[in-house]
């Protein structure tokens, strides 16, 4: 039965509790087809995948590959099927090195035997080839995970998926967490995979990118297909439409000027191995970018300025008055606040409501020494609302809301204490568009208070869009500052990848 | 003709004694002085230190530390055994001279005790409620059961066939419960007048013995008699009527004559404890090393003493000196 | 996986009613019903009063512990805390110092072993399991060297029996107590800052640092909070039994580890309700009188014990898998 | 990442060494040094076999324990599980079976008890402290009923003597059987696919289930293989002492926890370090050793103790970065 394609799944549905994640899902895939899958946070795009994977039960439909029926019924029934699947929160066994987390669960024995002996030099070698010649990337191979930049760890992840040597291959949103040249590097793959009749599954919420690589383009809203179209026929609007279920207005707001009074002067900041030197000053309401590759040291820049990782040299001036960071507490007392890149393991309290995450961070509100239960649903619904969290009220089990909408909580979370530097870190990483446009509109409105906004990204057009000024760093050093208003993205991308004497410096370091 | 051995050891019971095994170390005379003795209890408490301060005075009064050198050991961790094999071993090894040791229980110890004897090591047990192995040379105490029969005893003298009921404390499962008990069911069971209408375990600690008589006497308020297997689970027991007002009321019976125990006997809150004569066993410990390596005589299997009952009625004639160590000179 | 989120009421669990420990409730009751039939004496006030005082020594450590593994955390320190407290103020009263001298003392000894306790795990970093395992050992030890094995005794001042043996308005006055204590632990759980924190570092250690909370501060006065509570119960237990015994408090730990998460707090962290210790406390001390009551036969004690702990843990897991 | 730990060559890392337990393994041979200066008597032939034949019950159980809590779970029914199975054994020799089905037979019944525990941890959802805790006192509870508190004696049989008494070129016949133990676990845990299993699970329970490892299977087998190895334990100290104890084992949980994390690896899971476990164990029965042939006083004996443990996870600690 050639003519029976190689995945089809029928009426998927899938509820969680009483709330429907999914409904009368049809999906049909051929091999060497790439499908793109959108749909705003929480439309169900990693539930149905998480379905096909085996992870989650399904409530209703029938999944075939092959014209066989299969029962899926666990995530190795969905391997033994002929399925990987790179989940969007990574699942990598941070004890492990990347060899062992590769072949994690499969591992390579010297006989059929259950209880052979494994073959661990077998295993490197071959890791340390899909690493390097599949993906193209320098990753230390015996370093345990949990030492390796996240980027890093999303490679670990995309190479585990390429070695189960699978017909039918998931990425749920790969690039988020992946460098310009790194996220090339995948489409390469993906193409080659695409051409050994290999069928993908394509989530993202960059919709241009995805464009460019898929065949056919299928839209997800609350859990209900409401388009699947080959990509010839869309074009980003087209898509973002049939995801919101209406056009978008303008992503980025309009830039509004800075103060023309000083907020945060950075001096000769240093800190061995992770940055060096690093000197700028900002305005009040000032929103300054902070380009550069994994490992440039623009995420240990940012923790060194809230006192995470202290810096060893330096000196940073808040109004004029020179202060000490060298503890998160000091950064908070000078009202400084920030935002990490992984929401899930740095941001959220998973136990908890929206009402408690939001307020954590400044409980002063809910009371001086005793807490109002009654005030902190005042606060939270009044933040829900102003921030448009999607959510059943301050009640609402935080881990119950979709990645945008976290998001928004943890931003609202800092909002709440009224900081004088916001430190932005990845701020919209695996967020959906309409989301996105309205974390910008947040972060431009506390500038347009007085707020000086710091924010590093992977996301150059990020950058571009929604600051000022945008420094690049490179190996620990700010290369360039330049305008974004009249700048490329192409000129971030060339300063990060290009050591800077072959550059002759661009302007002053203070713009 | 049996040796007359009440000359050596006061009140000893030889109705007790037992055959030897022949596999026992044979008596021999030791020049080398001090000699090395390993004192080896199965916890340091209340009990054991008043045996500690009879051989400490025995000791004393064969010239002290150059006579003999007293090595004591007690196990520190929960698990009993392992502790009293671990200070076997070591005394074996450091080749001391005689080795005292409290069984815990049944069987206890058998190959370190026989390795010992091996290693030309005599082993004297004191305080084990079941002495069984074949290579000890004298069990030096007195028969568990005894002091059961002892307060079961009492309560007959004191009620003769009035119908008596009476409550429990027993200690954890194991020899010292079962042995006391055994003894006092085969009095009891000879006078169906005394009915125990409630029996249930207290650890050996106070704070059991509170909150498990509280208990009992909610289920059997009309408890005459409450009978403990350790003076410390009576006092729980005291503090718990005390609270009910029935101190005083309520006969207690306790084990072990422990100071308190003595001082409520004095005040009227107890009615009679057992003295199992501790310190007198640590005397005798220290009497058969004398006569067994000092003066090479050959010794009785069983070296025991009848525990005695103290009541309002004689608890004056108790010599309080028989608590602690007093400093003895040489005779 | 699919256990992942399992959503319930905000405001329920904010009163501590919720980890879905009602199937501990249940079979609380179910418990109850049974020893009211088997044992008519039960439903006694007399007998329930004593029930209530013999479960208030472990319900008073078992609310620090509350806080403890709320925070992620776990102290196998406060038996050895129990007894050491208890000896020392004990052996104050018996020198004659006052009773408020005598108390404060062995209250200042329990925060003192709680601040060793803090330090080890958050400044040397030693697993909380191992660094009060350690501290159990070492004050067991101590009170050892202290006591020579022997029970300090005559602790019989007046006042000082007031708070172990006076009853107040026909309650006892431990028990009053307790219930001062349980509401202070419930206003500092669930109305302060404190309490948040701890459930916070619990729930999510990184992100708790992340939002300015002082973690290893927190920590160090949760620990010190375990430690007074552990001395508190040491002194009314003295007071009760007008002496100090040196095995006092053996084998505490567990019992207050099983009152916790009978009651529905999960050793995970995160999450805590003081009202699921108080009934964990007491299901324990109802347990234990019923063996008596029934005067069930020794040797079938722990059998019932642990069976009766499954029994309840289990009814509690189904009752909540249901709600998934 | 919140914060980065140091590099260390794969190979030990791989093999167990690592952990960084090194700080152990120094703090272990400045003891030795240490005792044989002050013990003139520790390093003869005679008192160091000893030595390690009284290590060699925990070493056992902790091999055990370490599968378990390198999978992030944690056993406190050891030492029950060996009362019992010792028991069982011993009861059958007297009965008059022969010395092979009485192990056996022990040996099932330990691997009987570990599969309850897998069941209420993996299929009920019970913590594993509690599961473990409550099956360690049904298991005590049973071992009273079964015994009446009174031990099994007569467990004589020269053949089954062999096990615990014999030597083989000298060295006694269990510490021999614990080497093979040792080199099967070892080989079980480092070069199969199930001990790779057993460390996923200890290092994301989540992320094992989504590459199809059979978690619950896996957790299941590690309880069997901790509840085998007790049984072991308990046989070779029944043939040792040529009788079972009621009260045998009693704390056996907490020396063996402290022996594998002394030894280097955390109860965090996700790694596990055999070697370690050994080193542990030794230096556990070292140290009694040390108090016995030093003639330390018995009541600074648990001081002693308590203190050891903290300076060898202290040493340990500093050795590598803080915070891993
Ligand atoms: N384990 C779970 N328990 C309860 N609800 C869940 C669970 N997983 C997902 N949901 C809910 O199901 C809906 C779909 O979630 P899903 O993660 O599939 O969205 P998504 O399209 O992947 O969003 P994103 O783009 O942010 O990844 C959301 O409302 C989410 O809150
Ligand atoms: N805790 C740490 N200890 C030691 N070195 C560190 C630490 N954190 C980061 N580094 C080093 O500092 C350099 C910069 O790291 P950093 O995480 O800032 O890179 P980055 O540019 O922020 O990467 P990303 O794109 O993930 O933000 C890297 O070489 C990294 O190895
Ligand atoms: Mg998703
Ligand atoms: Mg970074």
């Amino acid at each position: 039965m050639a003519n029976s394609p190689l995945l089809e799944m029928k009426g998927i549905g899938k509820r969680f509790g009483n709330m429907v994640a999914l409904q009368g899902i049809d999906l049909a895939l051929n091999g060497g087809e790439v499908l793109g899958l959108v749909g705003e946070n929480g439309a169900g795009k990693s539930t149905l995948m998480k379905i096909l994977a085996g992870a989650y039960s399904r409530d209703g439909g029938t999944i075939a590959v092959r014209g066989k029926e299969i029962e899926l019924d666990s995530p190795k029934a969905g391997a033994d099927a002929g399925i990987a699947i790179i989940y969007q929160e990574l699942s990598l066994f941070p004890d492990f090195d990347s060899a062992e987390n590769i072949f994690a669960g499969r591992e390579l024995r010297r006989s059929g035997f259950s209880l052979a002996p494994l073959s661990h030099g077998q295993m490197r070698r071959e890791a340390r080839r899909l690493l390097s010649k599949e993906l193209g990337v320098e990753v230390a191979i015996d370093r345990p995970v949990r030492e390796l930049s996240l980027s890093d760890r999303q490679m670990i992840e995309i190479a585990k998926a390429l070695n189960s040597n699978a017909d039918i291959i998931i990425m749920d949103e790969p690039t988020e967490a992946l460098e310009e040249v790194e996220r090339r590097q995948l489409f390469a793959i993906i193409k080659r995979l695409q051409a050994a009749g290999k069928a993908i599954i394509y989530v993202s919420h960059r919709i241009k990118e995805l464009l460019g690589i898929c065949s056919r383009v299928m839209v997800l809203r609350d859990g209900r297909t409401v388009a699947d179209l080959p990509v010839a026929d869309l074009d980003v609007d087209k898509v973002v439409a049939a995801m919101i279920g209406g056009a978008l207005s303008k992503q980025f707001p309009p830039r509004v000027p800075p103060r023309s009074d000083p907020s945060v002067e950075v001096r000769g900041l240093s800190r061995a191995g992770a940055f060096d030197d690093i000197s700028f000053s900002l305005a009040k309401g000032e929103i300054f970018g902070i380009a550069g590759l994994e490992g440039s040291g623009k995420s240990a820049l940012l923790r060194a300025l809230f006192g995470q990782r202290a810096y060893e040299r330096g000196t940073v001036k808040v109004d004029g008055k020179d202060v000490q960071l060298t503890d998160i507490t000091d950064a908070i007392r000078e009202r400084f606040a920030f935002l990490p890149a992984e929401r899930k393991v740095e941001g959220i309290f998973p136990e908890h409501s929206v009402g408690w995450n939001l307020s954590i961070a400044n409980l002063g509100v809910l009371g001086k020494i005793t807490l109002r239960p009654s005030k902190e649903k005042e606060v939270a619904a009044s933040y829900i609302s102003k921030l448009g969290v999607k959510c059943d009220g301050p009640q609402a089990e935080i881990s119950s809301l979709s990645g945008g909408n976290q998001q928004k909580v943890m931003l609202a979370r800092w909002l709440l204490t009224q900081p004088k530097v916001l430190l932005l870190e990845e701020p919209t990483r695996g967020v959906d568009v309409r989301a996105k446009s309205e974390v910008y509109a947040l972060v431009q409105a506390a500038a347009q208070d007085g707020c000086t906004v710091i924010v590093v990204s992977a996301d150059n057009a990020e950058l571009l869009g929604l600051c000022h000024r945008v420094a690049v760093m490179f190996e620990g050093k700010i290369t360039t500052v330049v305008d974004a208003a009249t700048s490329k993205e192409e000129t971030l991308a060339l300063h990060s990848v290009r050591p800077p004497e072959t550059l002759h410096p661009v302007g002053g370091i203070n713009g | 003709a049996e040796p007359d051995y009440n000359a050596v050891f006061p009140g000893i019971l030889m109705n007790k004694d037992i055959e030897q095994t022949g596999q026992e170390m044979k008596p021999v005379k030791k020049d080398n002085r001090p000699l090395k003795l390993g004192f080896l209890p199965t916890a340091m408490d209340t009990y054991y230190q008043r045996v500690l301060a009879g051989v400490k005075e025995e000791i004393d009064k064969r010239g002290g530390a150059e006579a003999i050198e007293l090595l004591v050991q007690a196990p520190s961790s929960q698990s009993a055994t392992d502790d009293q094999i671990r200070a076997m071993e070591a005394w074996i090894n450091d080749g001391v001279d005689a080795i005292a040791v409290a069984l815990y229980n049944e069987g206890a110890l058998l190959p370190s005790i026989r390795r010992a004897t091996e290693a030309g090591i005599p082993v004297f047990l004191f305080n084990s409620p079941v002495a069984d192995n074949p290579y000890y040379v004298s069990d030096i105490g007195y028969d568990q059961s005894d002091g059961g029969r002892a307060q079961a005893q009492w309560l007959v003298d004191t009620y003769g066939d009035k119908d008596v009921k009476i409550g429990i404390l027993e200690g954890l499962p194991g020899p010292h419960t079962s042995q006391r008990m055994k003894g006092f069911n085969e009095i009891i069971s000879k006078h169906p007048n005394f009915k125990i209408v409630a029996q249930q375990p207290a650890g050996w600690v106070r704070a059991q013995g509170l909150s498990v008589t509280e208990n009992m006497f909610t289920a059997n308020p009309d408890i005459e008699v409450l009978v403990a297997l350790y003076d410390e689970m009576a006092l729980g027991g005291l503090q718990a009527l005390k609270a009910k007002g029935l101190n005083g009321k309520v006969a207690i019976v306790g084990y072990e004559n422990m100071k308190e125990a003595n001082a409520a006997i004095l005040t009227g809150d107890f009615s009679a404890t057992v003295d199992t004569g501790a310190k007198e066993e640590g005397r005798n410990v220290v009497r058969a090393v004398d006569e067994f390596l000092m003066k090479g005589n050959p010794l009785p299997k069983k070296i025991f003493v009848a525990p005695k009952v103290y009541d309002a009625k004689n608890i004056k004639t108790f010599d309080q000196t028989d608590y602690d160590y007093v400093p003895q000179q040489k005779m | 996986m699919a256990e992942v989120a399992v959503t319930r009421p905000r405001h329920a669990f904010k009163f501590g009613l919720a980890s879905g420990n009602a199937g501990v409730y249940i079979a609380f009751v179910v418990l109850l019903i049974a020893l009211g039939l088997a044992a008519p004496r039960f439903f006694t006030v007399g007998n329930l009063t004593d029930v209530l005082r013999q479960a208030v020594p472990i319900a008073v450590i078992a609310f620090g512990a509350t806080f403890v593994i709320g925070m992620r955390g776990i102290d196998l320190s406060v038996g050895s805390t129990l007894a050491l407290t208890g000896l020392v103020t004990a052996n104050l009263l018996v020198l004659g110092y006052s009773v408020p001298v005598a108390c404060l003392a062995g209250l200042a000894l329990g925060a003192f072993i709680g601040v060793i306790n803090g330090l080890l795990i958050t400044k040397i970093g030693i697993t909380d399991f191992i660094a009060t395992m350690a501290i159990m050992v070492v004050s067991r030890g101590v009170v050892m060297v202290y006591t020579q094995g022997i029970p300090i005794t005559g602790a019989s001042d007046p006042a000082f029996r007031m708070i172990g043996q006076s009853y107040l308005a026909g309650v006892p006055v431990p028990v009053v107590l307790t219930v001062i204590v349980f509401a202070a632990a419930f206003y500092l759980l669930y109305y302060t800052r404190f309490g948040r924190f701890v459930l916070s570092i619990g729930s999510n250690p990184d992100a708790a640092r992340l939002v300015g909370i002082p973690t290893d501060k927190v920590k160090i006065a949760v620990y010190v909070l375990a430690g007074v509570l552990s001395a508190f119960a040491g002194i009314m237990l003295t007071s009760r039994l007008e002496s100090a015994m040196p095995e006092a408090g053996q084998g505490y730990e567990l019992d207050v580890i099983a009152a916790v998460v009978i009651g529905g707090t999960g050793l995970s962290g995160g999450r805590a309700t003081l009202f699921g210790t108080v009934v964990g406390a007491v299901l324990m001390a109802v347990v234990r009188n019923g063996l008596n009551l029934l005067n069930v036969n020794t040797f079938w004690h722990q059998v019932v014990i642990g069976t009766i702990i499954l029994v309840a843990v289990t009814a509690d897991r189904f009752n909540r898998s249901r709600k998934t």
